[in-house]
């Protein structure tokens, strides 16, 4: 049961199936009987691809630049995938649909996936890609990466150089997802000589000069598959900084990054002609867990009622939007939302339970004054949602202090001794709910810290887990959301932002694709 | 000395033991994905966190008798080249920062020491306070600010280079310069009312001379000391200067492992930066005795 | 006083009494400080914590002098307020730390031999122990909060006072006046307080009072990782690495701290100068 | 102005801050003379020393009169000047025996350092040849030593042997005695003597101790309050004492016939250099309304013997 629990957890980490609502065409997913659709053959980046002007050096800054390229280790791929080196089978738009990239198409057959790779497809060395080659990286994405060593279980055969069949134990829905993750990047595992520094894979550039946890230089890749190259070359500077970046962007030494600060992003709206803005939503949200075992019913109610997400985002000024859900209202799997901010509502709730207001504005129930706290840390702001939640909570009755911790996991998240603990997490990944069922509401898991798990509702996740039918999925998501918010276990806040910053004219970097690991690729223009 | 480092290593071992924080979870959720107890077993065997606390130890210890480091956390690469590599550069800037806050504020301590309460007294002790309460972020980025956008001589993507290195210098030294200037101001001032300054200049002895080899001479012992403190704050607080700067020193590897509990790494940054540290005691313990022949070198 | 009376004064008689006046006005300005600190609430002109999204960021004005900071505070409150937990959190730190320092750093440079070897030793595992890896534990064992954030720093701040006092002491211990003393049978518990300490008060006060910036910024450097001040309790050093992001757009929110931290620094330096300029009278 | 005097002090009036220390001291040395200035302390003997070195530091300010040396008027020199006559034509030994050399650095260190600041050669030899010559011990390794492994009569010994080197034409020595014991007095004050009589030094010797003032001076100059009350050739100042002040003193000196003697009461006014008349008034026996309004001045009543007052001649 472990092993398949591994194999799940992981698998929808990257998984999701393309039903993303009425955005895009109907992009079926990898429903058994209609194979994908063949997109075309270059990389579909849905903006203008005609290039402002050619040519030139993209320069951009990396906050955390990691040790190796080593595509299959660690997340080390996020950083490969976006500097335009490594590319996968399958791709993730703008979207959140899943269109092909190597692979030409796929059909999946109950548990048999057969993947057909495009022709002509070469690595930066010339060497062509072949099925066995994409076979080997993945044994060797099993070995290397723990997470991904599910992999291994599954029985690949390649009959010819152009196809690849996956045979898996039982149904396994979220397949194309995992060919969707950068992870699983194809290497030319017998061109490379030094997998750390310089990978030979099939992107749009190749990797000129590397600094371990230092600068990236790459340059174009002449023998490019996917048609014309438009930049000569990127630089990604390692920056940590914010203040820094900001100037340096003023300063024209660089031409844009992603993940900027509410201060900068402030800052670049004020000179809209020399600084272009994107602000797209990710898949990660900021809530609170409300400790079943320490709050009373009533009180939890109260607090999701008393919270005006509206407001709350306004200081965020662009970080962070309102989220009432743990998933957009716009995907079919996030119908199911939380109700709006109601401080009367909530004020009758606590005292139809019986709480009187004390004298200095907090609620009391015989004789103890209704005093919480928020058990925060200092990382991704949360520790200012936190701050805003105490001065709404305050006006609602509930007298709140702040508990900040230097980090959460190894405090109130393993002890679950909290009766309000922020978190952040990333809910459905690729557009696809399972992530978050598993790893948060499902009996057990790590991320399951209010007391909600139980075994209904695990047996609804179970259901999904297997369901391949996306509607049917999506309802059975819906319910047990339904049930999530009505054990007022959870109070979802905010999600955030991914805003990045290009110079005028300039276009690409990924910076309308809500992933982290998509950045410049062959039509990335100055 | 060694038993200094032993305890030393000992004391940081149990403190980051003790501290709450899984360093296998925090790797695993490094980008915020949910991990599964499989996977933090897996990783937890790795990193050879289910031994127990004290078998741990002695393997690391042993380990370093035989030069070897150990691997970190975060990817598995050796530590020891990792330190060595970003503690380069950390010296350097450390140096520096030392030698251009030594040449700055030794002249402009004795200055204000004989100008005393004078105009130029008053403007030095107000920037000197400047200097010392404004926190070296802001220090950093008002000068980048100054240097890289208005005046335009620096890139703000600075190189590793010499060039490189005179912003960050200039940031670590403006804390530093403050200090010194009025250290060694206070001590020069002590020195200045002694006799013996009358008597040289019955003599005829050259001004500079007496101030320079006579006053700074005496007062030197409790300037090394102040200068030696630095250094230690200097390690610690290179942090953001070297962030700020993209200097390529230890400060960031340090801060980062110690977030993320990467205990080999923060383990041989301990000792590395321990031997440092008594070393220079040792040295300024023996300049005691240069200056001052009274104290016998116990 | 009048022409007459300056006259029968002697000259270092007057040098003394001016010393003295100055030390006195001192005094007073560390008071007003202090009281100022105190009793910040009945100055303050709006509630520290009040966050206002329509007056986010906005400039000084006569409604917010010090103007309003990222999540619409009014500053000069905040500023008020902070100076209650940056001064005397930071004054009561430094002189803990000035004490212990000198104290050990005083017989290990009288007394030298094993007991200076041992306490030596010491300091320099403290000396040598990262602060941060300290404070992060400390804040992880017993919890965040300003409290633990200032032992975590009081804990190695000692240390410096101790080798600086070390050093002093080694000096003074050489004075041949001292081994006069000693031949008039006085203890030495008399001669480190009467002749040793006001000899390195000087030199020491000048650093202590530097520290007192020092430590503010080092408790703003713990808050910047969320092991010091818990918000939105304002602290000075938290305040000015809060306003960090917002440079650019709302310099007031970073100027008016440090200002603070600056000034009471000025403050506090000027009355340890004069306070040692009169410990330098009384002994020479 | 006659060269055959050395040094020559004319009305000097000097101030501290706003108060003046001592008013209208004229007195000349000649060439190779002791002169010995005593008086109670507080009576302005070392404001007279500082003012002829004119050091700012010292704080002492000539406001009136002039000092004049070997024909040259040094009472307003430039910082630069007077540090050039500082050492090779002034000497200058101060009473505290620390407060020539600094305690931890080597002799030849500083010996070297005072003789470049004047560019004179220092060579070890000459100086080791000198500590024979004024008999020091172990002159071998002397230079070698710090001034804090010496004692304090090493010290001034040290120091005027440094002062030899530099060639100076006149010597002050202020209490350059008073701290030491007798013997290291007597060595000091040897020294002195043998260096007047071989290089023809004039040394201004301030004391407040008449018996050494007897055995080493040419003339002695008693002051009081500030002012110059008699001065004249030693032997007349000590046999014939003039001055009511002077006369008390001498009976001050215990010992001289087995009698405690007989104390002066009250102490000398602080401010006694302002007042125009006669500043002993309060406790001299003669004193009347006359004496107070009585403009002050220096009379020579005996040939080589300047007196202020000589009131109750003769009487003992």
């Amino acid at each position: 049961m472990k092993k398949l629990m591994a194999m799940l957890l992981t698998a929808t980490m990257v998984a999701g199936l393309a039903a993303c609502g009425g955005s895009s065409t109907a992009t079926t997913t990898a429903a058994p009987a209609a194979p994908a659709e063949t997109q075309a053959a270059a990389p579909a980046e849905t903006q203008a691809a005609a290039p402002a002007n050619a040519g030139g050096i993209f320069h951009s800054v990396e906050a955390f630049p990691y040790a190796s390229l080593d595509v299959h280790k660690d997340y080390y791929s996020w950083h490969t995938q976006f500097y335009g080196i490594s590319e996968t089978l399958f791709r993730i738009n703008e979207d959140l649909s899943i269109t092909p990239w190597l692979a030409e198409s796929i059909d999946v057959n109950d548990n048999v996936a057969t993947i057909t790779l495009k022709d002509g497809v070469c690595f930066s060395n010339g060497n062509a890609l072949t099925a066995d080659m994409v076979k080997r990286n993945i044994e060797r994405l099993g070995t290397e990466n723990s997470r991904y060593a599910y992999m291994l279980d599954w029985n690949i055969e390649c009959p010819d150089d152009k196809t690849m069949v996956v045979t898996t134990e039982k149904a396994y829905p979220t397949l194309i997802n995992d060919f969707a993750t950068a992870e699983t990047g194809i290497m030319d595992l017998d061109g490379t000589e030094d997998f750390d520094k310089n990978p030979i894979c099939t992107g749009p550039f190749k990797v000129k000069e590397f600094i371990p946890e230092g600068d990236c230089t790459v340059e174009r890749n002449d023998n490019y598959w996917g048609g014309p190259v438009n930049l000569d070359g990127a630089v990604f500077y390692k920056m940590g900084d914010e203040e820094s970046k900001l100037l340096a962007m003023q300063n024209g030494e660089i031409d844009g990054y992603v993940d900027i600060a509410a201060a900068s992003a402030e800052i670049y709206g004020t000179d809209p002609d020399s600084y272009q803005l994107f602000t797209v939503p990710t898949q990660r949200r900021v809530y609170a867990y409300l400790n079943q075992n320490q709050l009373p019913d009533s009180v939890r109610e109260a607090i999701v009622l008393a919270i005006d997400r509206e407001q709350l985002a306004a200081y965020m000024n662009g970080l962070i939007s309102p989220a009432t859900g743990a998933y957009a209202p716009e995907t079919p799997y996030g119908k199911v939302q939380q109700p709006m901010w109601d401080v009367a509502k909530a004020k009758e709730i606590l005292e139809s339970d019986g709480y009187t207001m004390g004298a200095n504005g907090i609620y009391e129930k015989d004789g103890q004054p209704l005093n919480l706290t928020i058990s925060c840390y200092a990382k991704r702001s949360v520790d200012t949602v936190a701050l805003l939640m105490q001065e709404q909570l305050k006006a609602a009755g509930i007298g709140i202090e702040l508990k900040i911790e230097e980090d959460p996991d190894g405090t109130y998240m393993s002890s679950h001794d909290y009766q309000i603990g922020m978190y952040v997490s990333i809910t459905d990944k690729t557009g696809d709910p399972m992530n978050f069922l598993e790893g948060t509401i499902k009996s057990g898991v790590y991320m399951e810290v209010a007391g909600f798990g139980n075994a209904e509702t695990d047996a609804m996740i179970d259901e999904v887990r297997y369901e391949t039918d996306a509607n049917k999925r999506a309802e059975i998501t819906n319910a047990i959301m339904q049930k999530v918010y009505d054990s007022h276990d959870m109070l979802f806040i905010g999600t955030y932002n991914k805003n990045s910053v290009l110079k005028a004219g300039a276009v690409g970097l990924g910076v309308n694709n809500p992933m982290q690991f998509y950045g410049i690729d062959a039509n990335t223009s100055l | 000395m060694i038993p200094v480092l032993l305890i030393l290593t000992f004391i940081v071992f149990s403190l980051m033991y003790l501290t709450p924080g899984d360093p296998a979870l925090m790797k695993l959720t490094s980008q915020g994905t949910a991990v599964t107890d499989e996977l933090l077993a897996i990783e937890r065997e790795k990193m050879g966190l289910n031994q127990p606390f004290l078998v741990r130890y002695f393997n690391w210890v042993l380990g370093i008798l035989h030069g070897d480091f150990g691997v970190t956390y975060s990817d598995g690469q050796p530590v020891l080249p990792k330190l060595l590599n970003g503690l380069l550069y950390t010296t350097i800037l450390c140096i520096a920062a030392t030698v251009f806050s030594v040449i700055i504020a030794i002249p402009l301590g004795i200055a204000t020491a004989i100008k005393k309460d004078t105009l130029f007294d008053n403007i030095v002790r107000i920037l000197t306070f400047t200097g010392n309460s404004m926190p070296n972020f802001l220090i950093s980025l008002l000068l980048m600010y100054f240097f890289c956008i208005k005046v335009k001589i620096f890139p703000v993507i600075a190189k590793a280079s010499v060039s490189g290195l005179f912003l960050p210098t200039l940031a670590t030294s403006i804390p530093m310069i403050s200090k010194f200037a009025r250290q060694t101001r206070a001590d020069v001032l002590g020195q200045l009312g002694e006799e013996y300054v009358i008597g040289m200049h019955a003599r005829g002895v050259k001004e500079r001379v007496i101030l320079y080899r006579n006053v700074l001479h005496n007062a030197l012992g409790a300037i090394i000391t102040i200068v030696a403190l630095q250094i230690r704050t200097l390690m610690g607080s290179q942090i953001v200067v070297e962030t700020i700067f993209r200097w390529p020193g230890v400060g960031s590897l340090i801060m980062n492992s110690i977030k993320a509990r990467d205990f080999p790494v923060v383990q041989g940054a301990v000792l590395i930066l321990a031997t440092i540290q008594v070393l220079v005691n040792l040295v300024t313990d023996l300049s005691y005795c240069l200056i001052d022949h009274r104290i016998q070198l116990e | 006083m009048s022409k007459k009376e300056t006259k029968t004064l002697s000259r270092r008689e007057l040098k003394k009494r001016q010393l003295q006046r100055k030390t006195l006005i001192l005094t007073a300005i560390v008071a007003v400080l202090l009281l100022i600190s105190l009793c910040a609430p009945m100055l303050m002109t709006h509630d520290p914590y009040a966050t206002d999204p329509l007056a986010m960021k906005q400039a000084p004005s006569a409604a917010h002098f010090f103007g309003t900071d990222y999540l619409g505070r009014d500053v000069f409150s905040r500023v008020l307020l902070g100076a209650r937990t940056s001064i005397f959190a930071t004054l009561l730190l430094v002189v803990i730390s000035f004490v212990i320092g000198s104290v050990i750093g005083i017989i290990c440079g009288y007394y030298g031999g094993w007991v200076d070897n041992i306490l030596m030793r010491i300091t320099d595992i403290l000396l040598s122990l990262p602060q941060l890896v300290l404070a992060i534990a400390v804040a992880g064992i017993m919890g965040g909060g300003l409290r633990n954030a200032l032992i975590a720093i009081g804990v190695t701040s000692w240390t410096s006072y101790a080798r600086l006092a070390r050093s002093h002491a080694m000096r003074i211990r050489r004075l041949p006046y001292i081994n006069s003393v000693r031949m008039t049978g006085c203890g030495d518990i008399h001669i480190l307080w009467k002749h040793v300490f006001p000899n390195l008060i000087g030199s020491m006060l000048v650093n202590a009072t530097l520290e007192i910036g020092t430590t503010m910024l080092s408790i703003a450097g713990l808050s910047f990782l969320g092991l010091g001040v818990v918000p939105p309790e304002a602290e000075w050093g938290s305040m000015v690495s809060e306003g960090r992001a917002y440079l650019q757009l709302a310099p007031w929110t970073v100027f008016a701290p440090a200002l603070a931290i600056m000034i009471s620094v000025m403050i506090f330096n000027y009355f340890g100068e004069s306070v040692c300029d009169l410990a330098n009278i009384n002994e020479v | 102005m006659d060269d055959k005097y050395l040094l020559e002090i004319n009305n000097l009036t000097v101030t501290y801050g706003q108060f003046k220390i001592i008013t209208e001291v004229s007195f000349k040395v000649r060439p190779g003379e002791i002169v010995c200035i005593a008086g109670e302390s507080g009576c302005g003997k070392s404001t007279l020393i500082k003012s002829v070195l004119g050091l700012k530091q010292l704080g002492a300010q000539i406001t009136e009169g002039s000092v004049i040396l070997d024909g040259r008027d040094i009472t307003r020199l430039g910082v630069e000047e007077r540090r050039q006559i500082l050492g090779t034509q002034i000497g200058y030994v101060p009473q505290n025996t620390r407060g020539s050399f600094n305690n931890i650095r080597k002799y030849d260190v500083q010996y070297k350092e005072t003789m470049n600041a004047h560019n004179l050669p220092f060579i070890r030899e000459d100086a080791i040849k000198l500590f024979k010559r004024l008999n020091f011990p172990d002159t071998e390794r002397l230079l070698s030593y710090e001034p804090w492994e010496m004692s304090g009569g090493m010290n001034q010994r040290m120091a005027i042997a440094l002062a030899v080197l530099q060639g100076p034409k006149l010597m002050l020595a202020d209490e350059a005695t008073s701290v030491l014991d007798v013997t290291s007095q007597k060595e000091v004050i040897e020294e002195l003597a043998q260096l007047r009589d071989e290089l023809g030094w004039s040394i201004l010797f301030i004391t407040h101790n008449l018996g050494v003032a007897s055995h080493i001076a040419d003339r002695l100059g008693v002051m009081y309050a500030g002012r110059m009350v008699e001065y004249g050739d030693i032997r007349k100042v000590l046999d014939d004492p003039i001055h009511p002040y002077t006369r008390n003193l001498l009976a001050a000196i215990p010992g001289k016939d087995r009698k405690m003697p007989v104390g002066l009461e009250g102490r000398p006014p602080l401010d006694g250099a302002e007042w125009e008349g006669c500043n002993f008034v309060p406790r001299c026996k003669y004193a009347c309304e006359e004496c107070k309004h009585k403009k002050y001045s220096l009379n020579e009543i005996v040939p080589g013997h300047w007196v202020s007052c000589a009131e109750g001649r003769g009487e003992k």
